[in-house]
């Protein structure tokens, strides 16, 4: 949950990234230099740099601004022509081992769909996702959009037991897997469902999850015959796995935590009113770009110091 | 006699399990035996962790070096064993689960064991860093095109990837950074894998033969 | 197959009165509502699903029967259905029992609850809002359990080809035909990184994987352990093999005395030289960590099944500035140790290691048969990767044909 | 003992009482053992500074870390060995006394091995067990031979199928890819021309490589062949590939590696110092 900072918080983690970035970069130069005289570094030097990377960004959170990739804009830009009171189902396939990859995620689509006024269908195919999804309803709607009400602006379905089965009967029809949302109301009270009989009415599928059923499932039961697009949100491990269907079957993708940055980063961009949520993915980015770019740096510095040491041996 | 029996033991209980897959009958075999063998590893503790004792109480009685640690393992050893095979602390009694919720077992290991291990496991962000400072290097061809394939992934995972080749136009679009970085990982890496595994699954085959054949007998001893 | 016992006489006058039987019990049951308020007039009662086909599932133990029901007509995607009731009884025997429910649209089930060689029949249900409208029955049906899985006809088929060229050349080579062998650098350097050991007066450290001997590479590693060990006894140098498996350990050290016998110094053979530490993944490699920092062995053999620990392990032994010489058969460590190791065994290689090391003729003939896999493998890709490409690209019959053939025989359905 | 590693000693024990001291009264009220619980927090957080400790160099503190490890660990282990086999599979299935005393529901018997119920067959593996231990005596030593070779014997023969089917006949067929992706001619594809990531050129370009990655990284696996020639050149474009791969790879997992020590630092600043919210 986020607390606004107070100034001198703030601007103690200024000063403390400022120092520790100065930090990191003079000992790069150092190293450079050492590089230059063909002198390799003590590994336990690289592993101080690593130390002071990772946990610089976790003791004074900073925020790299992400650019988001073109799977990812894809999808943010979806959402963002949508027009008003479009139909987006956002389904939470996943468990807390997952979550915290992409359940910032989950919150970011969500958050991008209340401030575009979309209507929001909230599901699980996970027996755990239940769980996940009251967390975010009550992390993201509750909390920053109490204007917003049930039934109305969205629904919530819950879990329905039989994986893909439960996809294979909403693609013709809702009512028929989920006669009532969680809340025990019948879907044909339900405003948002006046005009929803099966996935073929809905604008938007949102999938989040990583394991099976998931995204996989969503595009094979439902995106492919109904035409409706697809979304998904994944862990970065099976990413791989699912470029393959981009961008025909699926929309867009977020792959792991750099995913969901570069999708908050972009929300960020478009709506300045969440500059002060809380942000995981962009936080969690923070100690991973560091610490990539200090592995990066030190791959250049040991090529120079081994190109420098090879031209003085051959002298 | 007593080598033959062993090579003929290895040779009915191998053709079995393989000629089991063909038949429905014969399916639980493969469970059954995954059984067996556990119960077999259990006995076998008696060897391992009776080896344990032996070395350190060695190492406390001769005074060898380091023989203070000695009595940290067998402490922690005994405490744990103690609790573990008598469910000490275990608020169900002897029914429970002996990693049940707040049971003394299930505390050690929330408390020692699991900031042990993830910290050993955390060791990898260091020792990765290390790694690739001094092996990503342009020695040769060979080396030279690791160093690449790495480097373009990794800053493919970065912001900067994005940042820096963003400017390529969308009809180039492979070259921007976080592209290029998927398509290796779905083209070459996949291929190389497979090669791999291809590869891997010959092995294996070889190997079983040799082993089922008894003509690979080095875990039973050479001939004298 | 056990059908003929079905087909004897005895057992055809059984079947043709368990169908006039059927017959009569289904037409019994249609005439009496049992099931559902269906006289109410103003209750919809839905038409019940057509009929209803019941088959045994091939290639089992005899535990499943598979069902298959045309839909009720009303069952359109609207409302008035909400799902079928699948309802069994024992031929001969009690009435109809629920078995499971499935949703409206469903039109199959497989019922893994019957046993085997016992006679059933089947109704299906169908279920409107308050009311139900069973179907007829269905054919009655035996599960029995096959002898033979000819669903895996083409597992079978490849593993004959490859097994038996596997055999065919160590045949071959006990008839005293030697085989080229190409040099595998990584084992090429073993005589020599133990050599270096005893001129430096340093131990080595060999760390057979953390599996278990229920996998391949821990035997495999333990193979090349009984090549390393007789080197070893040879030059007179301490070795140590931690392990995290007591059944490892008991195996280590046969294969390592075995060779300290075989070069003549079984003296020299101590059972400390191979020591369970623990079961426990990173437990074991704290150990072994501290067990290179301390002892500094002039040269490490990483051989077996890693995990994790495989970057932790070759970093700590590049640090003491060991030779090491890696293998594992997990392609997802491969890449740290061809990083911080002096040798690889890249997978194969790591089963070929110990045929490589023995020297034995009938073990190098092994590899030339593993060669023959791979060359069937390049053979497959290849006409696999043409058909399906002018079957795509052109939708040429035959070659959809054939593309289809190839996918189905690399098709394994378990 | 040297005088600064006793002082060393002292200062870090001095910390430790500090930090438990500190934690238990921050948690008094909230927690209701919160002295033990301090003592928890701070006592995992010694551990993982011990470990860390390790990069710096081998000191007492991580032997002391890597001893308990080792001890705590092979205990735990073999307790869980000793309630889910022996007690979870074993017991259930061979005696009903031992289940009752155990408080375990028996297994029902099933005749799955050899005509014979697994009340007679899983006295099989205690027999096997009991061989092994007797590598214990001089005389039997030799028998423990039988249970390796049944042990050996029965991993061959899974793998042996295992990996022939998922190892070898998947990955042959899953290379079955075609190499024109949306062929709609070549003067289609040639007005098409383009290096769009999701283009069709690409996408090709994706199975070619592939489909020649594959066949040139098995022809680096022949054992039997010289690599000379027109094989030589196919084996080191093999070698490439094999190098993209692990090159590959690794950078790909680099990123979790990193948050491990993410989640590790967490706990150190956060649930022990308290210094993040």
């Amino acid at each position: 949950m986020f607390t606004p900072a107070p100034l001198l918080a703030l601007s103690s983690s200024t000063i403390g990234v400022s120092i520790s970035l100065g930090l990191v970069g003079l000992g790069m130069v150092w190293m450079l230099i050492r590089s230059l005289r063909a002198r390799d570094v003590d590994r336990r030097i690289v592993f101080l740099f690593i130390f002071i990377s990772v946990s610089a960004p976790i003791l004074f959170p900073i925020t790299f601004s992400e650019t988001p990739t073109p799977v990812v804009k894809k999808l943010f830009d979806k959402v963002e022509s949508l027009p008003a009171d479009s139909k987006v189902l956002i389904s939470f396939d996943f468990d807390p081992a997952m979550a915290p990859e992409v359940q910032p995620m989950a919150d970011a689509f969500t958050r991008h769909c209340m401030a575009k006024n979309h209507k929001v269908i909230f599901m699980s195919l996970w027996a755990t996702g239940q769980s996940l999804l009251n967390q975010t309803m009550r992390a993201v709607l509750v909390t920053e959009f109490p204007e917003k009400r049930d039934g109305i602006d969205y629904v919530e379905l819950g879990y329905k037991a039989g994986n893909e089965g439960v996809l294979n009967v909403i693609v013709s029809n809702f009512r028929k897997m989920f006669p009532t949302d969680v809340n025990s109301i019948p879907l044909d009270s339900i405003e948002i469902f006046d005009k929803i009989k099966s996935c073929r009415d809905l604008d938007l599928i949102i999938s989040i999850g990583g394991g099976k059923p998931g995204i996989k499932e969503w595009v094979l039961f439902v995106g492919d015959p109904t035409k409706t697009p697809i979304g998904a949100g994944v862990a970065a491990v099976v990413a791989p796995q699912l470029y393959p269907y981009y961008p025909k079957q699926l929309l867009g993708l977020l792959g792991g935590v750099k995913g969901a940055a570069e999708y908050e980063s972009e929300l960020v961009r478009h709506y300045p009113q969440f500059e002060e949520v809380d942000k995981p993915g962009l936080r969690m980015m923070g100690p991973q770009t560091f610490a990539h770019v200090v592995i990066l740096a030190f791959i250049v510095l040991g090529n120079i110091s081994f190109f420098v040491s090879r031209r003085r041996a051959s002298r | 006699m007593k080598r033959q029996v062993a090579l003929l033991i290895t040779l009915f209980i191998g053709t079995l399990l393989v000629v089991s897959v063909f038949i429905p009958p014969m399916e639980s075999l493969k469970e059954t035996f995954t059984l067996f063998f556990d119960i077999i590893a259990v006995f076998a503790f008696f060897l391992g962790g009776g080896n344990l004792l032996r070395v350190h109480l060695t190492k406390l009685s001769k005074r060898k070096q380091d023989w203070v640690y000695s009595i940290v393992t067998l402490v922690g050893f005994t405490v744990v064993l103690v609790i573990g095979l008598f469910k000490l602390g275990n608020p169900g009694g002897i029914a429970a689960s002996p990693t049940a919720e707040g049971s003394l077992f299930q505390t050690l290991f929330d408390n020692v064991l699991v900031p042990l291990s993830s910290t050993m496991y955390a060791l990898l962000a260091f020792f990765v860093a290390s790694a690739s400072y001094r092996a990503f290097r342009a020695k040769n061809r060979e080396a030279t095109i690791l160093l690449i394939a790495a480097f373009i992934i990794l800053l493919g995972r970065t912001p900067f990837g994005m940042m820096l080749t963003s400017w390529v136009p969308n009809s180039l679009s492979i070259l921007q950074i976080p592209n290029l970085a998927i398509w290796i990982m779905n083209s070459a890496n996949l291929a190389g894998q497979r090669a791999i595994m291809i590869g891997i699954g010959l092995g294996v085959v070889s190997m079983s033969i040799r082993i089922i054949l008894g003509i690979e007998r080095t875990y039973l001893g050479e001939e004298k | 197959m056990d059908d003929q016992l079905y087909r004897q006489p005895v057992f055809r006058v059984f079947q043709i009165f368990l169908i006039i039987f059927t017959v009569l019990a289904g037409s019994i049951f249609a005439q009496d509502p049992a099931i559902g308020l269906t006289d109410s007039a103003d209750v919809f009662v839905p038409a019940p699903p057509g009929a209803v086909k019941a088959t045994d599932v091939v290639y089992d133990q005899g535990g499943a029967v598979d069902l298959e029901w045309e839909l009720s007509p009303d069952d359109d995607g609207s409302l008035k259905v909400s799902g079928y009731y699948i309802c069994r009884r024992e031929v001969g025997g009690e009435d109809y029992r629920l078995v499971d429910s499935v949703m409206a649209g469903v039109r199959t089930f497989v019922d893994e609850t019957v046993e085997q060689d016992h006679t059933y029949q089947y109704m299906v249900a169908v279920n409107g809002d308050c009311s139900t409208a069973p179907s007829e029955e269905s054919n009655s049906i035996t599960p029995d359990m096959e002898w033979l899985n000819f669903g895996l006809s083409n597992l079978f088929i490849i593993g004959l080809v490859i097994c038996g060229s596997v055999i065919y050349f160590i045949a071959h080579a006990k008839r005293g035909k030697k085989f080229f062998i190409r040099k595998i650098a990584g084992l090429e350097a073993v005589d020599e990184a133990i050599g270096r050991a005893t001129e430096m007066g340093r131990p080595i450290l060999f760390v057979p994987g953390i599996l278990d001997m229920d996998d391949v590479q821990t035997i495999a590693a333990l193979t090349i352990l009984g090549r390393v060990s007789r080197v070893v006894a040879d030059y007179d140098t301490k070795i140590n093999v931690p392990v995290s498996r007591s059944l490892v350990m008991t195996a280590a050290r046969e294969t390592i005395k075995s060779s300290y016998m075989a070069a003549g110094r079984p003296d020299a053979y101590s059972d400390d030289m191979a020591a369970y530490i623990t079961d426990e993944q990173f437990g074991y490699v704290a150990a072994v960590d501290g067990m290179m920092v301390r002892e500094k062995p002039a040269t490490c053999f990483l051989l077996g099944a890693f995990f994790a620990e495989s970057l932790i392990l070759a970093e700590t032994g590049n640090s003491i500035g060991a030779i090491q010489i890696a293998g594992t058969a997990r392609p997802a460590q491969l890449p740290f140790f061809v990083a911080a190791c002096d040798f690889t065994l890249i997978g194969e290689e790591l089963f070929a290691a110990s045929a490589y090391l023995s020297g034995e003729p009938k073990q190098m003939g092994s590899l030339k048969g593993q060669d023959v896999g791979k060359a069937i493998a390049m053979v497959f890709i290849v006409l696999g990767v043409i058909t399906t490409t002018l079957a795509q690209a052109w939708d040429i019959g035959v070659f959809t044909w054939i593309s289809d053939l190839l996918h189905d025989l690399f098709q394994v359905t378990s | 003992m040297k005088r600064s590693s006793i002082i060393i000693m002292l200062v870090v024990l001095a910390m430790f009482v500090i930090s438990w001291l500190a934690k238990a009264s921050s948690m008094a009220g909230v927690e209701d053992h919160n002295i033990w619980h301090g003592f928890l927090i701070t006592f995992s957080a010694f551990l993982t500074l011990a470990i860390l400790s390790f990069l710096y160099k081998d000191n007492p503190f991580y032997k002391f870390a890597e001893h308990l490890f080792v001890g705590v660990s092979a205990a735990y282990w073999m307790s869980m060995g000793f309630w889910t086999t022996i007690v979870g599979n074993l017991i259930p299935r061979i005696s009903n006394s031992l289940s009752a005393f155990f408080e375990v529901p028996p297994i029902a018997d099933e005749w799955a091995l050899l005509l014979l119920p697994d009340s007679v067959t899983f006295f099989i593996p205690v027999i096997l067990g009991i061989m092994l231990l007797l590598r214990l005596s001089r005389n039997m030593g030799w028998i423990s031979a039988w249970p390796l070779a049944f042990i050996v014997g029965s991993t061959a023969g899974f793998n042996l199928v295992r990996y022939l089917r998922s190892d070898f006949i998947e990955q042959v067929s899953s290379t079955f890819v075609p190499l024109l992706v949306d062929w709609q001619g070549t003067g289609h594809f040639f007005s098409h021309l383009n290096l769009n990531a999701s283009g069709q050129f690409v996408t090709m370009a994706g199975n070619w490589v592939i489909f020649l990655g594959v066949m040139c990284g098995l022809i680096y696996f022949f054992f039997s062949k010289e690599h000379k020639g027109i094989f030589g050149f196919g084996s080191r474009v093999g070698i490439w590939i094999l190098m993209v791969t692990f090159g590959a790879s690794f950078g790909y997992t680099v990123m979790g590696r990193i948050s491990l020590l993410v989640g590790r630092l967490t706990f150190l600043f956060g649930d022990w110092l308290g210094l993040i919210s």
